[in-house]
């Protein structure tokens, strides 16, 4: 399974300054976006994953995408990764 | 004036002519316009494209609220104000540029810091807010004085290639709240000056903001009235994300109100009722002034 | 100046810090900026944002062609002059507010009517042109000039609640007669005096032609200096389409350059060789000031 | 077949002033771009064709894009239409 995740806002900081990823996921395992968020902690975090994650949860002033619709409208922690799926992760600005 | 009384003056149709001739303003629209105050929460890279195009459009009032002077450092992207300016009050600078492009305009100086103790008197003076500020303390008291005195809030962010914008507390839409019910750790908060910026991202956002402001006030013209065409606000309940480096714009759907909103709930639910009871500066754990000691990564 | 020769002064480091700390500028890149040159082609609704931006991110030198003077209806969009400037020379009035901002950067006022007498020379004499104009007569004039004096040329467009932006001629990218060989029908052709248009669109596509030239100056850095971080523009061989009504963002692949275009195919091939050649007013059907006649429907 | 028409830059103002239309195409016919052009004609113009077309081209000055490329990057009239497929005339603005 092919999903592809996006850092911005500054939470690319924490993976290399790179904010676009492809990542090749298991496809005979079901993903939920728990899961990937352990996968991604495990496989991709380049810094200190306290600055990511807080306990199970993306931290406070982190937005969190599925496929450009904001993850408490399809299931949060609980949503099912499908194929080629697009996961953001955007930083909040607050500088004007 | 003779725009609140049903009808343009010669002057106005030749200054707004361009704008009047497209069938979402029309005569009615240019007339709501005139009637309409926008209060400008920042005089920075946000607030000086987000003032002088609303004032430019002919939005009847602008308040401009802004408690720092003019530094050399801010004019790689605060087009509005000038070297003679420097050492100046923000907000008086501002508002003399909008004076000098459109002097129909009725502009409102408030070179004071806002807080809990100011916030709803000023909002509630205006029918709309726009936040243009640099900090999280100041977002949220925005945010939930707008709130509390039934404000739309048109949002505006920058930082390095980066910008955002939404419209928080429009009709059913959600609050900053409803998206950010906790506040982030101060040591992942950077602002402008520690991060840096392009001058023409907030630029773009605050641009938008004032396109974004102008059509949620022409959603309110009456819909009997004459071939108006409908238009209103895009970002109710969306986010445009976007990104200079790439130049990729993205618009995403955001969760709706949330019944248990801190702020935006109904009065039986909500924890907020006044927003002279929160500390904002604890709730953030800095306030809109305090120096960055963090580790300042995100 | 101290730029010009390898370092920057304590007064721009301070001004452009905030620029400087990304890695896509740098002291290096705030250099290329000095060190370079920018022509706007109009003073009006894309030229005011447009240099006021540049300006306020250091480029060195920034021409404005315009010979038009500002009259009421341009102010509302044309955020950069001002009532007192009514009857003045656009380009005098934007040069005097590109100063006021920023007297570090050199500013030529050309307030002469653009034609094939003078263009060649005038786009010659900078790095980069911006096309701000407001009629197809005017846009192949100035794309012609910029292909035969080897010059990128960064367009926007605007009309009602639309805007359009794209980069030509830049390295292998098409040119704007690349996409257009044939001109449209005069009939078919509006401009913002006719059509009308809401000032803040042409306000986001000056912004964002200030921000396309800026990256595209700071691809000229040269790769081995410092840690700079890589950048260029987005828009050569792509096409930003903006609608304002729906806040809808689109970009769109172009054609490549067209080996049979007439202006910017081989000079064995082309069969444009010297804009004194051509009767731009006659191939358009029309000249940059004739009164539209026709049927301006499109 | 489902095709999607939009048109912008003011050659909206030749189809009732909609931008967004979603049409049906008989699937088991092939649609190429030129088909198409004359459908739109047959169909959908709701003022004089000479305004939209020249010939058998779209007149000068329209920009045809297919899935967001430019038509002539697809084989501009014989592009074969996919369902699903969008197809966007924009009309090049000169404003400024
Ligand atoms: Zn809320
Ligand atoms: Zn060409």
């Amino acid at each position: 399974m092919e999903v592809s995740l996006n850092f911005s806002g500054g939470a690319e900081l924490l993976f290399g300054k790179i904010k676009q990823h492809t990542i090749s996921l298991p496809a005979e395992e079901t993903w939920s976006m728990k899961k990937l968020l352990n996968w991604i902690k495990d496989n991709l975090l380049k810094e200190r994953p306290e600055l990511f994650l807080q306990g199970d949860m993306v931290r406070p002033g982190i937005l969190v995408l599925v496929n450009n619709a904001d993850w408490e409208l399809v299931g949060q922690l609980d949503y099912l990764l499908q194929n080629k799926d697009e996961i953001v992760f955007i930083s909040t600005l607050h500088g004007g | 004036t003779a725009a609140r009384h049903g009808h343009l003056t010669k002057d106005e149709v030749s200054r707004y002519s361009r704008q009047l001739i497209l069938p979402q303003v029309g005569v009615e629209g240019q007339k709501q316009l005139a009637n309409s105050s926008v209060l400008i929460l920042g005089a920075g890279g946000l607030g000086c494209p987000a003032a002088i195009y609303l004032a430019a459009a002919g939005v009847g009032h602008v308040g401009v609220v802004d408690y720092d002077v003019v530094e050399v450092s801010n004019l790689h992207r605060q087009i509005m104000h000038r070297e003679a300016s420097v050492g100046v009050s923000k907000a008086a600078s501002l508002a003399q540029a909008v004076r000098s492009l459109n002097s129909r305009v009725r502009v409102t100086v408030h070179d004071v810091q806002l807080d809990g103790s100011n916030a709803m008197d000023m909002v509630s003076g205006y029918d709309v807010a726009l936040d243009c500020s640099d900090n999280p303390a100041t977002r949220y008291l925005i945010n939930d004085a707008c709130v509390l005195a039934g404000r739309p809030l048109i949002s505006g962010s920058a930082l390095r290639w980066e910008g955002q914008l939404t419209v928080y507390n429009y009709r059913d839409g959600p609050c900053y709240r409803c998206l950010y019910p906790t506040p982030p750790n101060p040591q992942f908060v950077t602002n402008c000056s520690d991060g840096g910026v392009i001058g023409a991202v907030p630029g773009l956002i605050g641009t938008l903001q004032a396109m974004e402001t102008i059509k949620l006030l022409l959603a309110e013209v009456k819909p009997d009235t004459s071939n108006h065409c409908r238009i209103g606000p895009s970002f109710s309940g969306r986010l445009l994300v976007f990104d200079g480096e790439s130049a990729m714009f993205r618009t995403v759907s955001l969760r709706p109100k949330q019944l248990d909103c801190a702020v935006c709930a109904s009065p039986q639910t909500r924890t907020i009722n006044r927003v002279q009871d929160v500390d904002y500066a604890l709730f953030c754990g800095r306030g809109p002034h305090d120096k960055d000691e963090g580790l300042r990564i995100l």
